[in-house]
């Protein structure tokens, strides 16, 4: 049945996040939860005056903890998948995303359809892992390999034994701005299609969702969205939703 | 009185102890003499109820016969390693007889000295000597004041000195009406302490001495 | 050993690549903290499984012991079962599947609900073991001593029990330390979550090398007590 | 033990919620090959470390027993490092850290490599814990025999040791069997990896289920194997 | 010739040989004797190389001593129990002096043969009574033939038959020119064999016999 009015009362809801998945959401040095989601989300309640508190879940778990009711939402860079439409509801979407190529700048690697007879490297559970298993024609590697933690997928890259990565535009744009020396080139594509960044809301819980988009737009409304993308990714923005 | 009758026992197939019966009256001293190998220590287990026997009747004073009536002093001593000796003696009185720690020591004390021991109470088993070690089995069996009191070879490690020492300790239960029954290859000593000899011999032969 | 160690890191050439430069060092001194409070945690699951996953070992072995077959069979059926599958995915069923029958825990209740019941079934298999290399000799002796079971047990087989297990149990102790990581899955930060966090934010591997000194820290520590017991029960052989 | 299995699921009211549903056993055989091919790396990871750990981990037990003390001191380092860190770090730096100084494994040597070396100090361990349980009688009874001290070890020795660390090394081999499902952080694809995939994908628990009993098929078979070899080793006490 | 001089022991600071001189000229055989305690196994240990002595010099034929040059046969036998009997007889032989395994058996079912063993051959130690298990350690160092041949109580174990046997058989060896030393508490066979008597007495109080 639907939590609204628990939430209501209690003034809390439980937002589920991995920690680790920068910039959308990730602990800082200080221990501080912080990130482009964690903002939104604070913004969106605060207008219901209702204090969000963050759970940090293991990022293959997501949906299970959402149906087990350990935690009221998924908010944390959740693409909108026709797989997970069917065990969950989304809010509206509020951040474009695609998925792109990360290639070795000196490989000489152009396009997605060079990596036929390379090795390709994806995360576990992911929306480019569930992109790239499907009907597409764009990419398809000699060899995929799969990680649990991106980070690694780089060091790989690097050592040579894979030659190109397929992963969120968000994610890589953080990561290649936070390396020392960039020796890396992006590759777009422009047959794959953009995904859409919303949050993951009980099927049993409409009232939320409704409350959830109405937030948004207030946000659109006020400046607040702007500003958030402006923080987060220097871009003037004020997308939400088709 | 210990009565066994038609008692049997073999191992893989291969007969040690065949129909044997004898009777061991309360109070009285058995010596069990016989071969090595033929099955004395065997015969001690069954009755300390460690073997259960193939076939055979045990009874004591005409009742079914309960193996918690004896003490034993085993070949290989079977000392607890972790304690002492004098913890060694004294664990089973204050446990199951439920003696105060100082009447348990006082007693373990009294038969130290009676061995010659005394020096050595504090001392763990791997500390001690062969001949040492056999005396606190002695002592810790003898602690416990069993109804019927077994022996595997009690002198086989000590010296003439002790051996004669254990022969007073022996005589004098005997003295005290204490019934016991004892496996010894040495004939002197078993008939000096012996009301009865019990001589086992190999193949089922068996007979009463 | 500790000096030691230094020595190598310097005379092997990790220097350059993971250690010791300025700025590096301020790194380091920047994310201990989160490092630290995530070795809370794993603290925490340590202490309580040791504290209650030891004395149940030691009943789930006198159960796989028993005569009493119904009982003997119900335990072997749960050790089978603890050893059988992985800690990992006990760990998934305690919180994610038992909700589905309607039984719900908290996440850190969850978790040190599956590590006991986990540990404890190893520490019987070892306890096993150890009774069973007991020489009969002294559980005959005793019997004859008139000694009841528990007596037995307490006072000549347990002693010896504990000194021929202690190595095969310092060895689960230290899986314990590193085995606690594993509630990343149910959402609990441990200190190898906080270093995957670190990796993951700053595009380094120096947060993993953090934890590995951590780590090697508190097992050592473990090691050190094993050895100071080991001593202890060498009073004889 | 295995019949039981089938009545106590059947029994709790587990059913309704994993099992056994007309859809459900058709999904069951629609993700079983992936499960299966998974369990072929975890096998694949399992039969090599066993083959060359179980020897380098005697020669392991033999260096820290060594008298020469530069030979004793690396052993004992290299066991100290492998014990105190988690193999899943060790994994990540022989695979990720180690071509920062321009060594590069291939994803399944590397694995094995850590895998291997890891093992090898567990079973030194238990190898010396062994070897220091042997009556020292034995040793001296040997020696005035005038036997070699390799002798000694090969005819006396190690086949007490041998009977006396089989149950350690049986849980050893079981940790193993679960440990293999480490390899995810290098990339490879094993069991456990298999069920999360499809765990994700599909969002539901039953594969995990069914990569349980997997895991239980395994371990059970390994336990098998060990009381066939506890009791080869029975012909003396 | 073995010449001990000036020989001291102590454990945990307790004296317990002080001072001892013997010699033991080859192929005579000396039987050591004194109350249990006084060090007699810790002499043996010594000598056989397996404990070292806080001071004094051990010489052989005038050189430098070599514990390999002797045999034991030790008061708690030692067997290995992984082996068989025979195995246990025949393995030092077969490793060391490189015997062939046909000539190994041999000797060892001779040694057995004459210990009245040889039906026991194939039992390992934990299926052999005492007195067997005695017997199979003193063929497993005669097998050996080593230059001294050390028995620690090698007849504690065996009956009156045995003993004898036992008796003859180092007779024999001393007929054979063999070096024995032989702790024992039974001073009628120390008597019997003996060409020279040492005598322990506690406390550094030593004395040649
Ligand atoms: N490892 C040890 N630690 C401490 N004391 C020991 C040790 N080994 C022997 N002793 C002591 O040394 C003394 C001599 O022991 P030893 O075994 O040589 O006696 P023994 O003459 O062989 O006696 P027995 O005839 O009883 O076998 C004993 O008092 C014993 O307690
Ligand atoms: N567990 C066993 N398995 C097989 N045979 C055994 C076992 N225990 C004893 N025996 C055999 O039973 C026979 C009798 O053994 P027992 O120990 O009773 O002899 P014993 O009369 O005490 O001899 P000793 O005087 O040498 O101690 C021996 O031949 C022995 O080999
Ligand atoms: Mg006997
Ligand atoms: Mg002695």
């Amino acid at each position: 049945q639907d939590h609204w009015s628990e939430i209501k009362q209690s003034k809390r809801v439980v937002v589920g996040l991995d920690d680790s998945f920068v910039p959308m959401g990730f602990t800082k040095k200080d221990g501080q939860l912080t990130g482009y989601d964690v903002d939104i989300a604070k913004a969106v309640f605060a207008l219901y005056d209702i204090k969000v508190d963050f759970q940090t879940i293991d990022w293959s778990m997501n949906v299970t903890e959402l149906r087990n009711g350990t935690i009221d939402l998924i908010w944390n860079g959740f693409s909108i998948t026709p797989e997970r439409e069917k065990k969950v509801a989304f809010s509206q979407p509020y951040l474009k995303n695609r998925q792109i190529l990360v290639v070795l700048k000196n490989s000489g690697i152009k396009d997605f359809s060079q990596l036929k007879n390379r090795a390709l490297g994806i995360q576990t559970g992911s929306t480019a892992q569930q992109w790239y298993e499907s009907d597409q024609k764009a990419l398809h590697a000699k060899q995929e390999i799969l990680y649990d933690q991106l980070p690694n997928s780089f060091l790989d890259l690097k050592a040579g034994r894979i030659q190109g990565i397929l992963l969120d535009e968000i994610y890589a744009d953080y990561y290649l701005a936070h390396l020392p020396k960039n020796d890396y080139q992006v590759i777009v594509d422009k047959k794959t299609p953009a995904d859409y960044f919303a949050v993951g809301i009980r099927k049993t819980d409409p009232t939320l969702r409704k409350k959830i988009n109405q937030g948004l737009k207030k946000l659109q409304a006020n400046g607040e969205l702007r500003r958030l993308n402006q923080k987060w990714f220097g871009t003037d923005s004020n997308y939400l939703g088709e | 009185m210990l009565e066994v009758k038609n008692l049997s026992k073999s191992f893989d197939g291969r007969n040690i102890i065949k129909d044997l019966s004898f009777s061991l009256k309360n109070g009285e001293t058995m010596t069990v003499v016989g071969s090595s190998g033929v099955g004395k220590t065997t015969l001690l287990r069954i009755i300390a109820g460690l073997e259960t026997a193939d076939s055979g009747v045990i009874t004591l004073d005409g009742q079914n016969y309960d193996p918690q009536a004896t003490g034993v002093v085993f070949q290989d001593f079977n000392l607890f390693p972790n304690l002492t000796a004098l913890e060694n003696i004294t664990l089973a009185p204050k446990l199951v007889l439920k003696m105060t720690a100082q009447a348990a020591d006082n007693l373990a004390q009294e038969l130290l000295e009676q061995l010659q021991m005394l020096p050595y109470s504090a001392q763990y088993p791997y500390q001690l000597s062969g001949g040492q070690k056999q005396r606190v089995a002695i002592a810790r069996a003898l602690a416990m004041k069993p109804r019927i009191l077994c022996y595997d070879e009690p002198t086989s490690a000590l010296d003439p000195n002790l051996r004669q020492e254990v022969e007073n300790l022996i005589l004098n239960l005997k003295r005290q009406g204490q019934t016991q029954f004892i496996i010894t290859h040495d004939l002197v000593f078993a008939e000096h302490v012996a009301d009865q000899v019990l001589q086992l011999k190999p193949r089922g032969e068996n007979d009463e001495g | 050993m500790e000096p030691r160690v230094i020595v190598l890191l310097r005379s092997m050439d990790l220097k350059r690549t993971f250690l010791l430069g300025r700025e590096k060092m301020d790194y380091v001194i920047e994310i201990m903290p989160a490092l630290l409070s995530g070795s809370l945690m794993t603290l925490k699951i340590f202490f309580w499984t040791i504290i209650l996953a030891f004395p149940l070992g030691i009943l789930v072995a006198l159960g796989e012991m028993s005569k009493f077959k119904p009982l003997r069979y119900l335990v072997e059926f749960y050790v089978w079962i603890m050893r059988g599958t992985p800690l990992l995915l006990q760990l998934i069923f305690v919180f994610y599947g038992l909700p589905l029958l309607q039984i719900v825990f908290a996440r850190y209740q969850a978790a040190l609900f599956a590590f006991v019941l986990n540990y404890a079934a190893y520490f019987a298999e070892i306890f096993r073991g150890g009774f069973q290399s007991i020489d009969p000799g002294q559980f005959e002796a005793a019997q004859v001593l008139r000694l009841s079971r528990f007596q037995i047990m307490r006072k000549i087989i347990i002693p010896q029990v504990l000194k021929i297990v202690l190595p095969s149990i310092g060895n689960e102790v230290i899986n314990l330390v590193k085995d606690s990581s594993l509630v990343y899955v149910i959402g609990l930060g441990d200190l190898l979550r906080a270093g995957n966090v670190a990796m993951a934010r700053d595009v380094t591997l120096l947060p993993l090398v953090l934890v590995a000194i951590i780590y090697l820290a508190l097992i050592s520590l473990c090691t050190l007590m094993q050895k100071r017991i080991e001593k202890h029960y060498s009073y004889y052989r």
